[in-house]
């Protein structure tokens, strides 16, 4: 193992890293509970918006939402997540495609 | 077996391979799980033949008939192909890259377990009445329809299956992302290990719809859900589309390995490194990266529009560019090369114009209108036999040959092997060109029988001659097997001589512990480089030290073995639309869950730390574990 | 041997739960093993948009009532904040700490899944909106029910892990497993931004 | 080996132009427009791939001929070549031309297949302009509705040479697939939606091939699946009017017999089934389509086959109406009956003298 001093140093300064990254996260959460109640408020009141322009701006703020998850929360910025996110998004392509095919090529 | 083994009773030797977390154990097990399944679909498709060799033979009723051809093509893809493939994988790819084992030794043992456990519950169906008989694909209206519980073994069995495959899918990619020795960069693993790595992506990804689909359509027959009936707001293509979301990225999980298996086998062979390696694996890449989007090429009759159709086809024959790139890279690594003729090449050279053939048809039908004609005839049954039996069967057959050796440490026949091969390979194309033409000629596929006076009469003949043949030379290669182990004569660590890659430089059958030392790559074709420079082995990359080794266990089986029991429950449960339920089946599905899951639980909470190999005992050990000195 | 050693906060590493080779083959394998359940569910909606609607006598606009989507929507995006706050305290060696967190978010978690229970149970008995009932009642369900499997399965598994390992303290054994566990709670949370967005919002809107 | 490859691909292309195929059932004898069209697809694409198979071999046999390790050589070392970047491009870009090639037909004949907008056109009077067939396919019998013409036969579709006839398709209870393959593809009939396409009889071939083509369901439908084959009738237009004309017209045919008159008396009323309440027995059917349950037997007398398959002989009517489920297993007429030979006869001697025209 490492030299114990250094070790203490850069423990600190681990620390003092992760609890920024940690406010971070915090303000992350609070964005996300603000998007949701956005969301919520423009179905709910759908009078105020015309449909066409909720739906996606709904999915929008949802999409959002998941990159806040996964680079925030899920630490997928950090290095070392490469692999992971190469697998992420190939798996979000397979999911697009079939989403994409079940609303244009399944008929009623 | 191994030397190891047959020195200890049959008790013992049953026991270790029950709880066995070995990877080149659980190689073993693939092959004999996989080998017998494909004895079983191969038996079927005899049979298949025998109904065919005349007009209206009646050897067998139009229903068994039905339940014959799905059970073959069931059989084949799932509980013969890919574990035959996951076979070879897990006996090489962990030597190829220089490790002690898989990422996960004991989700690999559960995989398997999971694997012979599903396979075993589909074809009790064969003990208990009806088997499945909606065809492999199981087109919702009719396997809704289907009487009895054959469908439900499908969808059961393959649920239990799928999840076996689809966790040795993550386990190889773990292993091959995370276990590679120091110096061994992706662009230097051997083409074995990045088709495994491909393929097994494609398993992560393609598996996932088929369960999802499967789940519905058990849900439909066994608790009376309405996804796919039409009356109550269901939707059958939904099950079409998923059904080939899965299934065209599944022919691309078995090529690929089998592209794999070749590249080695014609690069050893003409003892010269793969020609345009790069181009190779960016092939193999892209071939899996269009594989999700061509599956509507199996519905062009379906009437998905014509925008869906001309997408579909344009992207499907797009797949002909990367495949051409494989098939001349592979004449050009023999281009110059000195090609030394051995049972594993005979395939591979066998394997080129079968391929081919099978490739370009496959290109035919995908020109959409053209496949209005070609659909669901004979002629796909051709296209996808010559890419299968030509592509993947003769890998597994070469690659079975070829890693016999590295395996069980002791050489197949030559000359058995020659006979072999050259009786499959009259008897493949025997079989399956005439049906091209049986096809063009008006003969739709999955039929029962066929009248005489529609021309259709000699062409079957011939087939179902051919298909004989083909079952003596796998009779021929049995005996084989049987004569090479009785004779049990070991061979050394490269039994081919020009072997390239890392396993060669091991004992044959390697150590339990694989390599001594984790080895140190220097290039593409490490042990070749090795070998140039005149080394016995290979450099170490790190002192000898302790090894850390996982213990055996018996839990994979006891989890599999739950949701094996649990199926019955499901199947026999009291809303289930045959209309059968048994008193027994809701107890008997929470105890199988039980089990499962209570061993699972025991799993967590118990701690596993394996045990370690001590150093001195390394020292003393005469095995080399790979390593020079 | 590295995994069974004792720690103390100075000696802990940076990243507990990539120390081990176990640690890293666990954090990839459990990625993948994610990539491979956002096609899943990709399936699931997929059909879930497909049958919308489909053979049912009560449309998603008569069914489902935002508020009560909203307070599960609420419980659950907190309790992905609960667990970020127990890795914050697992990189910092505070097991008690982190131990804590991880139960308030199986908290939330349990009252999120009973609320989905009532959620059910108020459909099939005030709506006769049953598993069988349409194509569409079955593709909900499962979309949803799924999601709530995977919501119990979470709450099983980190309940699991905070007992087994209440007397131990943090190792470099035990840390991959929380990491994972609480990378599995966040992209249940991830499934639920789309299922109230796609499901319950979007069955408002059209 | 590879010489014995070359002889079976000779002698089966040989076999292709000899024709071991049936002119009323081979892909590869068109006798219709769509069919024509695939099949030059057909010929255009096999000759692209016969040449693809024929670089690949050539270089095979090259290399087979040439790097063979010889006596001698067991120690040679040939050179480790990594790869040629213009070879690679070049075997990258041919392929592509190649594939860019067949695109265009491809597309093309797509659009031009799928285009059913003449469905809706209509004359001057405002009647349809082109004929129009709905087919219905159901376990292991085919209905074939003229709507426009207000009949209905099963089993054999009767048509027009000369021109297009456009299809809507659809199945009562499992998937099928509507094909006659000399006259073109296929198309499926499913359950929960309507297919459209359309063929085209041409009247020479058809003449060839004695106006009578084999057509196939073509998707996996359950145990009779291979049973399920109908029959077109190709005639001409002048044919084909008159034909409707008595369709038309069709009334209860006079009974000739006595014979005939009990089997049709043991048709509506036996007390066993009761065959007329799934069979219709006029053309102009107009109970609607889910309680017709059986083919529409009107034209029965003329039908060239029994059940769609068997020979057209009393002895089998007989079999077929005792035994249904020993001919197409699975069917849903019922498993068996219980008539006594005159019955049998009577029924059979009724429903063979059931014809709109002679
Ligand atoms: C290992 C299995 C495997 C493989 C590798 C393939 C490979 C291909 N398949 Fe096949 N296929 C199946 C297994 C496989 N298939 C199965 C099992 C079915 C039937 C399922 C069922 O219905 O039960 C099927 C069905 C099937 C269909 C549906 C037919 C129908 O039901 O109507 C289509 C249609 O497009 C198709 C196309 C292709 C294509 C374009 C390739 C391509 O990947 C082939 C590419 C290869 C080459 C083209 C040859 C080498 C290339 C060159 C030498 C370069 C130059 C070539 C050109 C420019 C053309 N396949
Ligand atoms: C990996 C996949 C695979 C493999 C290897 C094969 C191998 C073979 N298949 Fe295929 N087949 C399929 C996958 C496969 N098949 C699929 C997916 C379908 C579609 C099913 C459907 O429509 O739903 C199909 C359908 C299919 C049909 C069409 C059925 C129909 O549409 O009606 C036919 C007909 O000829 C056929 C024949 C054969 C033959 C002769 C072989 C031969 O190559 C087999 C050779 C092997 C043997 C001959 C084994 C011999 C064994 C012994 C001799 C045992 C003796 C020893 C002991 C008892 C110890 N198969
Ligand atoms: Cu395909």
């Amino acid at each position: 193992m490492e030299n114990n001093s250094v070790h203490r140093t850069s423990v600190e300064y681990r620390r003092k890293k992760s609890a920024k990254e940690m406010r971070n996260q915090f303000l992350t959460f609070i964005l996300m509970i603000f998007f949701t109640v956005i969301s919520f408020v423009s179905v709910a009141y759908n009078d105020l918006f015309p449909s066409n322009f909720v739906a996606p701006f709904i999915l929008l703020l949802a999409g959002i939402q998941v990159i806040f998850q996964l680079y925030y929360f899920m630490h997928a910025s950090h290095k070392g997540h490469e692999m992971p996110m190469f697998f992420m998004y190939s798996g979000v392509f397979a999911a697009f495609l079939t989403i994409l095919a079940f609303l244009t090529i399944v008929w009623w | 077996m191994s030397s190891i083994a047959e020195k200890r009773s049959v008790g013992a030797v049953l026991w270790e391979y029950l709880t066995t977390v070995d990877h080149k154990k659980i190689a073993h097990l693939y092959l004999f799980g996989g080998g017998f399944f494909f004895l079983l679909g191969g038996i079927e498709a005899l049979l298949i033949r025998i109904q065919l060799l005349k007009p209206q033979f009646g050897f067998m009723s139009e229903e068994t008939f039905n339940e014959m051809f799905t059970m073959h093509g069931t059989t084949m893809i799932f509980l013969a192909a890919m574990p035959l493939l996951f076979a070879l994988m897990n006996a090489v790819v962990p030597l190829q890259i220089g490790a002690r084992d898989v990422a996960f030794p004991f989700l690999n043992s559960l995989g398997f377990w999971l694997f012979f456990f599903g396979g075993v519950f589909l074809n009790l169906a064969w003990i208990f009445g009806d088997a499945p008989d909606a065809g492999w694909t199981s087109y919702a209206s009719l396997s809704l329809f289907s009487e009895g519980h054959g469908i439900d073994y499908y969808t059961l069995g393959l649920q239990i299956s799928g999840f076996g495959t689809l966790i040795s899918g993550i386990n190889f990619l773990v292993t091959i992302i995370n276990m590679r020795a120091p110096g061994m960069t992706f662009m230097r693993m051997p083409m074995l290990t990045w088709t495994t790595f491909i393929a097994s992506s494609l398993i992560l990804f393609a598996f996932p719809p088929l369960t999802a689909s499967i789940f519905f359509l058990m849900f439909d027959r066994l608790f009376t859900t309405n996804f796919f009936d039409v009356t109550a707001g269901g939707n059958t293509i939904i099950w079409e589309h998923f059904f080939w979301i899965f299934g065209h990225p599944e022919v691309y999980i078995l090529i690929l390995p089998s592209f794999g298996i070749f590249s080695e086998i014609i690069s050893t062979f003409s003892r010269k490194r793969l020609f345009g390696y790069s181009s190779m694996v960016f092939a193999t890449i892209l071939i899996g990266f269009l594989g999700f989007m061509v599956w509507a090429h199996h519905m062009f009759t379906t009437g998905l529009g014509n925008v869906a159709n001309a997408i579909f086809a344009v992207a499907t024959m797009a797949i002909a560019v990367p495949t051409g790139i494989k098939i001349f890279n592979w004449l050009l690594t023999m281009w110059g090369g000195s090609i030394k003729i051995t049972v594993p090449m005979l395939y591979a050279l066998g394997f080129i114009p079968s391929f081919v053939i099978g490739g370009v048809t496959g290109v035919m039908q995908g020109i959409a209108p053209l496949d209005y004609q070609l659909h669901d005839t004979y002629f796909i049954v051709a296209h996808f036999h010559y890419v299968i039996v030509g592509g993947v069967v003769f890998a597994l057959l070469a690659g079975a040959h070829f890693y016999w050796p590295k395996m069980f440490g002791t050489m197949l026949s030559e000359r058995l092997g020659y006979i072999t091969f050259v009786l499959f390979f009259i008897g493949f194309h025997l079989t399956f060109f005439i049906q091209h033409f049986l096809g063009l000629w008006g003969m739709p596929r999955r039929v029962a029988t066929f009248l005489s006076g529609q021309g259709l009469d000699m062409g079957n003949f011939i087939s179902s001659i051919g298909a004989f043949m083909m079952g003596i030379a796998i009779v021929i290669m049995l005996v084989n097997i049987v004569i090479t182990t009785v004779k049990n004569q070991k061979v050394g660590n490269d039994p081919w001589e020009d072997g390239r890659t890392m396993e060669w430089a091991l004992e044959s059958p390697p150590v339990y512990y694989n390599f001594k030392q984790t080895p140190f790559v220097r290039g593409i074709d490490t042990y070749w480089i090795e070998k140039m420079e005149g080394n016995k082995g290979l450099t170490p990359a790190e002192p000898l030290d302790d090894i850390h080794m996982p213990n055996n266990t018996i839990m994979p089986v006891i989890i599999s073995l739950g949701l094996f029991i649990a199926a019955f429950g499901m199947m026999y449960n009291p809303m289930n639309q045959v209309g059968d339920g048994k008193p027994w089946a809701i107890p008997v599905l929470i105890i199988g869950l039980c089990i499962t899951f209570g061993t699972m639980l025991i799993r967590s909470i118990k701690d596993d730390h394996g045990y370690h190999i001590p150093k001195e005992e390394l020292m003393n050990d005469k095995h080399k574990g790979g390593i020079a000195s | 041997m590295m995994a069974e050693e004792k720690y103390t906060p100075q000696t802990w590493p940076a990243d507990p739960e990539k120390q081990t080779l176990e640690g890293r083959n666990k954090f990839i394998g459990f990625w993948l093993f994610l990539g491979g359940e956002t096609v899943l569910f990709a399936s699931l909606f997929a059909t879930y948009l497909a049958l919308k609607n489909k053979g049912t006598h009560v449309t998603t606009n008569e069914l489902f009532s935002l508020p009560l989507v909203f307070v599960m929507t609420m419980l659950l995006l907190t309790s992905s904040l609960t667990s970020v706050y127990a890795i914050y305290h697992m990189k910092n060696f505070h097991f008690k700490k982190m131990q804590f967190w991880f139960f308030i978010t199986v908290l939330l978690g349990a009252t999120f899944l009973a609320l989905e229970i009532y959620e059910f149970y108020h459909y099939v008995h005030e709506f006769d909106f049953g598993f069988t009932s349409s194509a569409f009642s079955g593709a909900y369900y499962t979309l949803v029910g799924t999601h709530g499997a995977h919501v119990l399965f979470g709450l099983g598994w980190i309940t699991a892990l905070i007992i087994r390992n209440a007397k131990r303290g943090l190792s470099l054994y035990n840390a991959p497993k929380y990491y994972v566990a609480s990378l599995y709670w966040h992209f249940i949370d991830v499934v639920w931004v789309f299922i109230f967005t796609v499901v319950y919002l979007l069955g408002k809107v059209g | 080996m590879k010489k014995w490859i070359l002889f079976i691909f000779i002698f089966f292309s040989a076999l292709i132009t000899t024709g071991c195929g049936k002119p009323f059932l081979s892909t590869l004898q068109p006798a219709g427009e769509v069919a024509e069209k695939q099949y030059n697809l057909f010929l255009l694409s096999f000759s692209v791939m016969a040449i693809v198979i024929l670089v690949v071999v050539t270089i095979y046999v090259i290399v087979l001929v040439r790097f063979r390790r010889k006596k001698g050589d067991e120690n040679k070392i040939p050179k480790q070549v990594a790869g040629s970047h213009k070879l690679e491009v070049i075997w990258t870009a041919i392929p592509i031309l190649i594939i860019i090639g067949l695109s265009i037909p491809t597309v093309y004949l797509t659009f031009y297949f799928g285009d059913v907008k003449g469905m809706e056109r209509v004359d001057e009077q405002g009647d349809p302009k082109h004929l129009v067939v709905n087919v219905r396919a159901n376990l292991y019998w085919w209905e074939f509705e003229y709507p426009d013409l207000g009949i209905i036969t099963s089993q054999d579709l009767v048509v027009p040479t000369g021109e297009r006839i456009y299809f809507n398709l659809k199945a009562s209870d499992v998937k099928h697939s509507f094909w006659v393959p000399s006259i073109g593809g296929k198309m499926d009939t499913n359950t929960d939606n309507l297919n459209t396409f359309y063929l085209e009889f041409d009247p020479e071939k058809s003449d060839e091939a004695g106006n009578i083509f084999y057509g196939k369901c073509a998707e996996l439908c359950g145990p009779s699946h291979a049973y399920m084959d109908f029959k077109v009738k190709a005639i001409s237009r002048d044919e084909f009017d008159r034909w409707v004309l008595a369709m038309q017209k069709n009334e209860e045919p006079e009974l000739a017999s006595e014979l005939a008159v009990k089997g049709k008396q043991l048709f509506e009323e036996n007390d066993q089934f009761s065959c007329i309440s799934c069979h219709a027995t006029t053309a102009r059917d107009d109970r609607p389509e889910a309680t017709r349950l059986g083919p529409n037997l009107a034209d029965f007398g003329n039908r060239t086959r029994v059940a769609g398959y068997l020979e057209f002989t009393k002895e089998n009517i007989k079999n077929w109406i005792q035994h249904p489920e020993e001919y197409k297993p699975g069917n849903l007429m019922y498993e068996k009956a219980d008539f006594t030979d005159e019955e049998l006869e009577a029924l059979a001697e009724y429903l063979m003298s059931l014809k709109v025209q002679e």
